[in-house]
């Protein structure tokens, strides 16, 4: 594969823009939405996911000359839900008030097929560095798509960031309720693609 | 009365709080198998199936097995465990049973297991501490609310591949336009039922 | 020969040869005309600004068409009159007390949004200007909910406000509406001619009915879709809309009031957004009366129809797909 | 019976029949010269028998039928062969074809009557009538001797003579059946002998009342043929809305009228047969309807087969100015042409040209609103809309699904659509792309 001679910087770019879960791959597409009324709350996850998918491509990375093909499948899994519990107890235990509102989507990080996938995909079958650094970018590309999905729908669906109160007024109420995420999300993947092929010659997202 | 609370859950599992529209879970499959109609169908079907037995399972094991002996903590390790077992067996089952129908709605079994809908629910369960019949119950309503989701969705995507939209929104952000049109109107049934 | 010459000025195009005199823009504009009696009327009752709203609505939502269109390179559509129909119809769901940017965001969700994103005319799912209008309500609820007190002089400018009579029906059953408006036939003549708070279009059932007549007249709308819907309102209004039991309720008060009448004639029936097959149009309108009722009756919000027809918008395709026109021949094909 | 029969939808266009339909048959002039495509039929073309140089006459056989779904085709002139090369036709197609130039003389064969034809046999009748070169005159022009020879298992109970006459301007079938209502009936009668039929049935939309009284009159003696009124709607004339609405039989999906057990022939076959039966005269003449505002005279006449368009148009004072469309049929179904150099052939019912007032461009079309007006008016119960969009964004194999090839293409859906869609060349195009 030709992403084995990417240097740790490529690595971690692609991760960030090229292969970006949430806008490029059109994974994990849950949390885009129930996690992004607010700020505080997507970053939240989005530092939990990219804790999960760095650690898991270590695990894996390591572990990688161990584990038999045949199971290995169960064996991501039990890794993945092992991190995902820990994230999870701390998270229930340090960060009570946010974990209330998104502690069930901290936990369905384990059905992430962003992170299975790149266990499967990159981390077992490259050393640990690299692995590293994969996991560091995907997770870094979801939390910046996090924090531009949040950053909006806080901003007019509240007026507000992180909780301080910016803008006076009537906001647009709907952006921070469930309808409003989908618009914001699909808006923005438009977006995207536009500027994607206007300025880069793309073709857009290929779609799922 | 039992009956109607059971009716109540289901209603409220589908409609109300549709899975989807307004929990946001489960996205990746409702955007990746609504392409076509009949995706959407067999995985509607697979999907309500699996729904209903893993929650009747997930509940007999966390009331009957990981209370008991106090490993509640370890319920996602365990519940995704069980759902992965049990898709795995369903498989091979089918494969063996039916294989016409293996051939229809195998495809989609493999799908399943990194849906987050199904390992949602039994962790809802958990968290309510629902019945062995409301646990069974939500679950239904949660895959016929999903399948809901999938057909009309399906079917609004069918109508629209023939349609002139703009090249940077086509597929996946109209979609999820979409979605959000969808959900401003499943609006209009919140409060409908408050359990 | 001399018609040799002739032979390069034939026109070859394939058959027929002639068409009818329909066009899509006579189409909208008689749907615009037939909303004339009910615009009318609501200047009557909520004066100056009741035109003001509506006028504000239809501007902006012809100016982002018109603007979309050029920015992109594209012909310009506002000529056949459904950008105009679409500002016409989020005009007269409008309270008239908004302040002026709720007509401008409507009407850029409503183009935009629901119908340009999609493709245009013709290809958008959901009826624009309810799209719109729900946006708004989800948006701004206290604005969207503050209703003035009908006037009825043309220039009054009062400020008091007041309760749609199904927001009083909701939080105060049938007595308190009893209370508000005398006797029954006092509440039923005030329904009809439009003497009651709510959206700006929808008060007046009259004036609504003779348009529905023009459009039924022409043909431009058939009974199927508000036939069902009004018949279905009306039967769950009888049968569970009663304080004292199933079948006591009145049919009347719900027939009349709310948006039932203008959603159903009007943007029920929307042609893009509603089956195109009759007998799926019956089951549409089967399910937005039930939707509607549903939500009257037990749902989170005094008025369903607008909902209703948003959440039967989605189940169109759905029928459409399901409910096939019968072939010719068809029936011997079975017996095979 | 109080109501007229009919079938369900269709659509009620302008006729502008007035144009013609008080004007008599005329005889046109003797032509100059003909132009006889070999293929004026559906199924195989006719064999050439003459070379260049060869002398004809009147009735003369110049192409002779190849196979059973075929028909022969005669000289309607006198004179001598000049060309056998490919030509255009109405249809828009290059057909092999026979010029004769005319010698002046105008001299016939010599045709073998048949005073005593009732007294033939079933297949004597059809042996004429082959070679007689008889085909379906309403349009599609299939060979009559094929409609009236089912395969045994097709027991068939009804011949309908097809008066309907729907498209919009056309007035031959009505001008036949005002003048000679009884040679039509005699037609029916030979036709129904053929068959071993008992019951015929004469279909005449409303808007022909004379023609009505006419064929009434002309069947006062005959108790089991019966004229039927049919209400004035387009397609009346379609073979299965005709059966529809006469015999209340729907004719099976993908099947013919002989399924269920009917023949349909049109006026002007009827009046064939019996020329040819009687007489002995091969089809080498037919009325022609030339109408229409582009038209100086618009006129019916009595046209030989193989004669110019621009012949006949200049008969009745030539094009007026501002004429921007020929059609060689009706307004509904016919081609368009881009010459007058075509000639008339079996199957053509008229000439029809349109001013520009009259034209309605189909370039300027819009998406479509989803209005339903087509799918009211199909009368065979499709779905155009859907049709016509699959068709434009290239779904053709999606366009089977909603029975692609269940439309006969009548125009009905195009006529009313507010968008003014090209429905019919939408569904010509899947058509085209897709195997049935």
């Amino acid at each position: 594969m030709s992403i084995q001679k990417k240097s740790n910087w490529e690595l971690l770019k692609n991760g960030m823009f090229g292969e970006n879960t949430i806008f490029r791959m059109a994974i994990s597409l849950c949390p885009s939405i129930a996690v992004t009324n607010g700020l505080k709350n997507g970053v939240a996850l989005g530092i939990s996911v990219m804790f999960v998918q760095t650690m898991v491509n270590i695990t894996i990375s390591a572990m990688r000359k161990f584990i038999h093909p045949k199971i290995r499948i169960p064996i991501f899994m039990l890794v993945i839900a092992g991190y995902v519990t820990i994230i999870d107890m701390l998270m229930a235990t340090y960060a009570r008030t946010i974990y209330r509102e998104i502690g069930l989507y901290i936990q369905i990080i384990v059905a992430f097929a962003s992170i299975f996938a790149r266990a499967e995909v990159f981390a077992s079958k490259n050393k640990i560095v690299p692995s590293l650094f994969d996991g560091l970018g995907m997770g870094i590309g979801f939390l910046l798509a996090m924090i531009v999905i949040s950053f909006f729908r806080e901003l007019l669906g509240k007026g507000e960031l992180f909780g301080y109160s910016l803008i006076s007024g009537n906001p647009l109420l709907i952006m921070i309720l469930p309808a409003g995420g989908f618009l914001a999300v699909g808006l923005l993947m438009g977006f995207f693609n536009w500027v994607d092929m206007k300025f880069y010659g793309g073709k857009g997202a290929s779609g799922v | 009365m039992d009956f109607f609370k059971l009716l109540e859950l289901v209603v409220a599992a589908s409609l109300i709080n549709n899975f989807v529209f307004t929990r946001f879970l489960g996205l990746c499959i409702f955007f990746g198998v609504t392409k076509k109609m009949e995706t959407a169908v067999g995985m509607s079907i697979t999907f309500t199936a699996v729904m209903v037995v893993s929650a009747a399972i997930s509940w007999v094991v966390y009331e009957q097995i990981m209370i008991p002996l106090d490993l509640t903590f370890l319920k996602i390790i365990i519940f995704i465990g069980i759902v992965a077992a049990f898709v795995q067996s369903a498989d091979t089952i089918m494969k063996k049973v039916s294989p016409s129908m293996y051939y229809k709605l195998g495809v989609y079994l493999a799908l399943i297991t990194t849906n987050c809908i199904i390992i949602a629910v039994p962790l809802i369960n958990a968290g309510e501490h629902y019945s062995f019949f409301e646990s069974m119950a939500f679950g239904l309503g949660s895959g016929l609310g999903f399948a809901l989701a999938l057909l009309i969705m399906a079917s609004i995507r069918e109508k629209l591949e023939v349609a002139d939209v703009p090249a940077p929104f086509k597929g996946l952000p109209i979609s999820f336009i979409i979605a959000g049109l969808i959900a401003l109107a499943f609006t209009g049934f919140s409060g409908l039922i408050t359990l | 020969m001399a018609t040799e010459a002739k032979a390069h000025e034939l026109i070859v195009s394939v058959s027929p040869h002639v068409r009818g005199k329909e066009t899509v823009g006579r189409i909208m504009w008689t749907v615009n005309l037939s909303l004339l009696p009910a615009f009318i009327m609501s200047v009557y009752y909520f004066g100056p600004l009741a035109a003001y709203v509506t006028g504000l609505c239809i501007l902006s939502a012809v100016l982002t068409e018109h603007i979309y269109q050029v920015s992109l390179n594209k012909k310009t559509t506002i000529g056949d009159g459904s950008a105009f129909l679409t500002g016409l119809l989020l005009g007269l769901n409008l309270p008239a007390s908004v302040p002026f940017y709720i007509p401008i965001v409507g009407s850029f969700i409503a183009i935009v949004i629901t119908k340009l994103l999609f493709g245009g005319l013709g290809y958008n799912i959901f009826n624009p200007a309810l799209i719109g209008r729900a946006f708004l309500l989800i948006s701004f609820p206290r604005l969207m909910t503050i209703w003035l007190k009908p006037t009825a002089q043309f220039v009054s400018l009062d400020a008091k406000t007041t309760a749609t009579p199904l927001g009083i029906l909701k939080e105060g059953g049938l007595d308190q509406l009893m209370q508000v408006f005398g006797d029954k036939a006092d509440l039923y003549m005030s329904l009809l001619v439009g003497n009651r708070a709510g959206s700006l279009g929808e008060t007046s059932v009259i004036a609504l009915l003779i348009g529905a007549a023009l459009l039924l007249y022409r043909g431009y709308i058939t009974w199927h879709i508000p036939f069902s819907f009004l018949a279905t309102v009306g039967v769950m209004a009888w049968a569970l809309g009663g304080d004292s039991g199933f079948f006591t309720g009145d049919p009347l008060i719900h027939l009349l009031s709310g948006g039932l009448i203008l959603g159903a004639f009007f943007m029920a029936t929307d042609y893009v957004t509603c089956p195109s097959i009759r007998k799926g149009q019956i089951v549409f309108g089967i399910g937005c009366g039930l939707i509607t009722m549903l939500i009257r009756l037990k749902g989170g919000f005094p008025e369903g129809v607008m909902f209703a027809i948003l959440l039967m918008n989605c189940f169109a395709p759905l029928i459409d797909r399901g409910v096939k026109s019968k072939m010719f021949g068809a029936i011997k094909e079975q017996k095979k | 019976m109080g109501k007229t029969a009919t079938f369900e939808r269709g659509i009620h266009p302008r006729y502008h029949k007035d144009l013609t339909a008080g004007k008599s048959i005329a005889k046109a002039k003797l032509p100059q010269r003909i132009v006889v495509p070999v293929s004026q039929h559906i199924g195989a073309p006719a064999k050439p028998e003459v070379g260049i140089g060869d002398e004809v006459k009147r009735g003369q056989v110049i192409g002779s039928a190849t196979g059973f779904v075929c028909s022969p085709v005669h000289s309607s002139i006198s004179g001598k062969v000049t060309a056998i090369a490919d030509f255009p036709t109405a249809a828009g197609k290059m057909v092999q074809s026979i010029v004769i130039e005319s010698d002046g003389k105008d001299e016939a064969v010599d045709f073998k009557e048949n005073p005593d034809y009732m007294n033939l046999g079933a297949d004597d009748i059809k042996a004429i009538i082959k070679d007689a070169g008889i085909v379906g005159m309403g349009g599609a022009a299939f060979p009559t001797n094929v409609k009236l020879s089912p395969p045994k298992e097709k027991t068939i109970d009804t011949v309908i003579i097809n008066g309907a006459e729907c498209e919009p301007y056309l007035t031959a079938d009505h001008r036949l059946m005002v003048e000679r209502p009884k040679e039509v009936v005699e037609g029916l009668k030979i036709i129904m002998k053929s068959l071993g039929v008992n019951e015929g049935h004469i279909g005449i939309e409303e808007n022909k009342p004379d023609a009505i009284e006419a064929m009434k009159s002309a069947v006062a003696g005959e108790s089991n043929i019966e004229v039927r009124p049919l209400e004035i709607k387009y397609p009346q004339g379609a073979e299965k809305m005709l059966i529809k609405a006469i015999k209340g039989r729907e004719v099976p999906i993908k099947g013919l009228p002989m399924d269920v057990g009917v023949v349909v022939q049109n006026v002007g076959t009827a009046l064939a047969v019996y020329e040819a039966v009687r007489y002995g005269k091969p089809l080498i003449e037919r009325v022609v309807t030339i109408t229409g505002t582009g038209i100086k005279e618009p006129a019916n006449m009595m046209v030989r087969i193989g004669t110019l368009m621009s012949d006949v148009v200049e008969q009745c004072g030539g094009l007026v100015e501002g004429a921007v469309k020929v059609i060689s049929g009706g307004p509904m179904m016919g081609f368009a042409q881009w010459t007058l150099d075509v000639p008339v052939v079996k199957g053509t019912s008229g000439i029809l040209v349109l001013a520009e007032d009259e034209y309605v461009s189909s370039d300027d079309y819009s998406a479509c609103i989803r209005c339903g007006s087509c799918i009211d008016v199909c009368p065979m119960g499709l779905n155009p809309s859907m049709l016509s969009i699959l068709s434009e964004k290239g779904f053709f194999e999606e366009a089977k699904e909603y029975n692609l090839f269940d439309c006969f293409e009548c125009g009905s859906c195009a006529y009313v659509c507010p968008a003014k869609r090209p429905m019919v060349q939408f569904i010509r195009l899947a058509k085209s792309q897709v195997k049935p």
